[in-house]
């Protein structure tokens, strides 16, 4: 039996992985760019895998989001992506701003600055989540009108969630 | 004597506590706020005890709500940890009002100690040397913004309560300063209670070693040797050792003997760390007393064989110290690294979550303090500390191997934590020289942060998520065993199926 | 320099040793036979190599496989660990032969030790002491029973090779001595490859006391104190500690001359263990060389602060040891238990299979050299040795309560341990005492075999059985909080649904 | 909601245990003998319970067998069956001679004495099984014949898989 899939790796990079499940249980041909190795994979936990490759051991460790894994070997993850297409890879860290201002991790609102319509220049802080005695200020990236606010102060909100809605205003 | 001990605290210095209880004998009653029921510190204790709801001031910082709980609870004496309300006079006081043994210094002497500002003038007049900076509390934002201009920028903002580098800012021109103390303030209040603020001159590329003392309530006080504690990121110390590299045996007496002169004039009992900061000609100059055990209090157990808490508790019964300073020796080296939930590929931002793997270090010469389990899931309103690895060998190169080979095999997954940044720190070289200072991190941010480039995926990590994903068609799925375990296979990547 | 080290071992050993060489910055070859794909030690290593199927005597203990693999891997060493061929001179001199460093004696000087018989006559020579026995080897069986009507029952069947205790005997008469013979026999021939047994007078109630010693290849050999060893069943250590508390400065001073003594009569390099027998007028017999790392080194290292594992690398490399006699410091006390998969309450019987649950015990004063992991599982082909939990004190009353404090959290779920065992041995006043003796668990074997009684079932218990089933109904059953973890309720014991 | 059930405890008595869910999340009313709580649980693991009894706190780990759960609490197993009728608790540890000769426990045999029809005096080793380096030694409790065996020598089995069958030899 053989899988094969396209992956995304990097902002361009484009990989091609072929699988091939091999006679001898847990044997897989993997070939992926100049490549093409006998893997010796053996599940050892939940999500935790020991691969043996050309010798060497790996010990990785993948958990599944919605429509994304992420692969941690070596003290490093990976990320991959299983959205509509093909995996695709992508980057780690806080979101790019997108005129939704959105919570980097799970934490409580702890000040909002200004109210819907309110223009915000650029660099000042619109809102401020805390987790972790943490504060982390979510600063206007340009001028900005509040569209919408969607929390109120205090309130305990999810990482990735969005606290506020802002447009751009328009230079003359 | 001492037979239940009540702990107002959460996470690895709970369980740490909780663990010398044990060894000693007397029963460990845990507090817990509602977040905290699945924390591992009440699975382990002898009893546990709700104190209230998540928010900190809500529950472990509640001075009633933990004392009618201390109290309920049947216990005779309370160890703070460290945080909450571990420095607070009040509570202190509060507790002695109610009969219950408080396992740290008198409410007097920590209300000295405890104010940084009211200290430094103490120490000042008995010749310890201190940084320039504010001798008066001041409530109102423009007279601190008055001493700021008197003492020259950069000015380093502090919380007057309380420690850990929370509420701590540099500010280096006058415009910033008022937004800074605000800042300085909310932090100060949600973190100790009290919202005081002060400001002193910012030294700049200092190292921050301190001396771990101990005093007894027969008049004897010793010190245990130096941790030097430089790599900070945001003022919070994220890797700690003892031997300092940086100091000779004439420094070293005369620094530990400052610190024991500072614990008697400011009659100091129980255990405690004067912090110092050393200029990079080697002077040192007080900064402020830590009236509670440490954080990083392993590295000091492990040279000198001294169990700090239990010490703690044994001064608390009234017992006399059980060692003179002649006795107190300093053997090896050892470092501890404070794992974080934080990611550091993006600025240390807080990554609570349910870790979905541990596996912890083990083995000759490693000891982890831990506060959480597999399956933990880890609430967003408290401290990001999961846990501390500190290792011991023979000599400072050593110890640096063992650390970064432990590190390495501590698998934390399902959250971020901040082992790819301790490893990198660990392997840069000016670190191994031991050429340190509170600017470390800043100083090298380029190769601190830089990790391996993400294009270059690792075969390894492109064939495991591959086979993972290919196997994952349910459980009768050729291919990949599964040793017995319960069925992960239940969803699929965007993978063809070609024969 | 060594650069790789191949491992032909497996559980905590292998880990322990794959450690060592991380930290010396040295590569790590884990051997693995089929049963061992999933075990510990072949995913830390950096490299693995599978040498054969699941009876050790087809891989671990196969010279021709493993050398093989050694070479192809590219090692240029191999460290054996304990049991298996770590005594075997034929697979000692083999190494040599292919240009690998064996990281152990010569086979000359392991051909002499490790023959029981031949090292008795040796440094009976030297004037060491020894037990009344069998001088020469007999493959007959009729000739050793000759031999042991001439030394007088009760007598001892040992096999001559290899240790542990593995095929040892007590016979008191006559009648029983052929069975135990042909026992020993096979027993011998599987776990080191040769079937060779002696007989030796039973001392009885003895203490075991064994030296520590390490040569390097130029002439020094030094002693690293004593440890006690008394604690046993089935003639297998249970739990080890140093310093002995029978002995005295002037007794542990003659043992550990007689120990290098013995190591300098056979020409014994690298670390090795002098086992003696202590009679209960402390008089003192020399047993055997165990010509390998012990499985007790760990406390050993902690009273010394001497890296065993690694010096013996150092050693093998032909560095010249880093430390004289009066450089070696004995400080503190340290215990080691071995955590055994064998039910303690059905006569010790083993217990392999899957560990469901896993949590090993962390914190100050506490090591765990572990050759496990949740999920793993444990195959009925080995030692069932799991791991070893070592603690540290400054006395030994302060090490037993860590010792019992640690053993009490340490949760391993889904097959046997000897935990409860271990506790009620900790617990025991002789314990605690240091009345020890080879006989301890048959002298009070019936408080050390007694648990709480079975129809006594603790509410808690009761309580947890009830809610967990009762909630057994779906993962829509009002009541028990999950805690976000995937279903494990999927099945429904005899409880009646009352509403 | 309520649940109630009969547990055998030990050999003779039985015990009547009624569950009670409390309105509050994790709050149970337990009723067992003359005691009368209300017990605070929480699942912190696949199996692990943490209970808070009266101001007590325990770890309990429940593992679970074919009609049967094991309940390990501070060190000790507590076995609960769950036969046909009311759960029962069985005592843990190797099962009694009923003629059917069963390993004590996985591993590999060794040595088998005698064949089918040979009579095997009290006292004398019928079958040896090894594991983990351990021969365990079954031996006939009276004298027996043995009727049939099940196993050839070098063979794995497992925990409580029936070796041979042996049948009591009349006395004349």
């Amino acid at each position: 039996m053989k899988f094969e899939a396209k992956i995304k790796t990097g902002k361009n990079a484009l990989r091609e992985t072929r699988i091939e499940v091999l006679d001898k249980a847990g044997k897989f041909l993997v070939q992926a760019g100049e490549l093409n190795e006998i893997v010796d994979a053996e599940i050892i936990g939940p999500g935790i895998l020991s691969l043996i490759i050309e010798g060497k051991s790996y010990l990785v460790h993948i958990t599944e989001g919605k429509n994304q894994k992420s692969v941690f070997l070596a003290g490093r993850e990976y990320i991959f992506n299983e959205g509509e297409d093909a995996p695709e890879l992508i980057q780690a860290g806080p979101g790019k701003f997108e005129g939704k201002i959105k919570a980097p991790m799970p934490g409580s609102v702890v000040k909002i600055n200004g109210k819907e319509g309110d223009i915000i220049a650029a660099g000042q802080v619109l809102i401020i989540v805390e987790a972790m005695k943490m504060e982390n200020e979510m600063r206007a990236p340009v001028e900005v009108r509040i569209d919408k606010i969607m929390v109120r102060e205090k309130e305990q909100v999810e990482g990735m969630q969005v606290l506020m809605e802002v447009s751009e205003v328009e230079k003359k | 004597m001492i037979k239940k001990i009540f702990i107002p605290n959460r996470g690895e210095i709970a369980v740490r506590i909780i663990r010398a209880c044990r060894e000693l004998g007397i029963i460990s009653v845990a507090a817990y706020s509602q977040a905290d029921r699945t924390s591992l510190h009440v699975q382990i204790a002898d009893e546990a005890i709700e104190i209230g709801p998540p928010p900190a001031l809500e529950s472990y910082l509640n001075i009633e709500n933990v004392v009618k709980a201390a109290k309920e609870s049947g216990a005779d004496a309370i160890h703070p940890g460290y945080g909450f309300l571990a420095e607070n006079k009040d509570f202190a006081a509060k507790c002695r009002d109610n009969g219950l043994i408080f396992i740290g210094p008198t409410p007097e002497s920590m209300e000295l100690v405890g104010d940084k500002v009211a200290s430094r003038v103490t120490v000042q007049a008995a010749g310890v040397p201190i940084i320039p900076g504010m001798l008066t509390p001041q409530d109102n934002i423009s007279s601190i913004i008055t001493e700021a201009k008197k003492i020259g920028y950069p000015v380093l903002v502090k919380a007057s309560m309380g420690g850990g580098g929370k509420g701590m800012q540099i500010v280096t021109e006058e415009c910033k300063l008022k937004e800074c103390i605000e800042a300085s303030k909310r932090i100060a209040k949600s973190a100790f209670g009290d919202d005081t603020v002060y400001v002193e001159k910012y030294i700049e590329k200092p190292r921050h070693v301190e001396i771990q003392v101990i005093a007894d309530h027969h008049g004897n006080a010793v010190h245990l040797f130096e941790r030097e504690c430089s790599i900070q990121r945001r003022h919070q110390k994220v890797i700690e050792e003892s031997p300092s590299p940086a100091i000779n045996e004439d420094i070293r007496r005369k620094m530990g003997d400052t610190a024991v002169r500072v614990v008697k004039e400011t009659g100091y009992t129980n255990a405690g760390t004067v912090e110092f900061l050393l200029d990079q000609n080697r002077n040192f100059y007080f900064l402020e007393v830590n009236a509670r055990v440490q954080v990083e209090h392993p590295v000091t157990e492990w040279v000198t064989g001294i169990d700090i808490v239990k010490e703690q508790i044994r001064i608390a019964n009234g017992e006399p110290l059980s060692f003179s300073q002649e006795q107190i020796r300093h053997v090896g080296h050892a470092i501890e690294t404070r794992i974080y939930a934080e990611d550091p590929e993006a600025n240390f931002i807080p990554s609570p979550g349910r870790i979905s793997v541990l596996r912890e270090p083990v083995g000759p010469g490693i000891r982890v303090d831990s506060g959480i389990y597999e399956g933990y899931i880890v609430p967003s309103f408290y401290d990001p500390i999961l846990s501390k690895l500190i290792v011991y060998d023979s000599t400072r190169e050593k110890a640096i191997e063992r650390a970064y080979s432990a590190l390495s095999s501590y698998l934390i997954g399902g959250i971020k934590t901040i082992i790819p940044f301790l490893l990198n720190v660990l392997r840069h070289p000016e670190f191994r020289s031991g050429n340190l200072s509170t600017s470390f991190i800043q100083d090298y941010q380029e190769e601190l942060f830089s990790y391996p480039e993400e294009e270059k995926i690792p075969f390894a990590a492109l064939a495991a998520y591959g086979i993972y994903s290919s196997s994952a068609r349910g459980p009768n799925t050729p291919g990949l065993r599964e040793a017995g375990l319960p069925g992960v296979w239940d969803t699929l990547g965007g993978w063809k199926n070609t024969e």
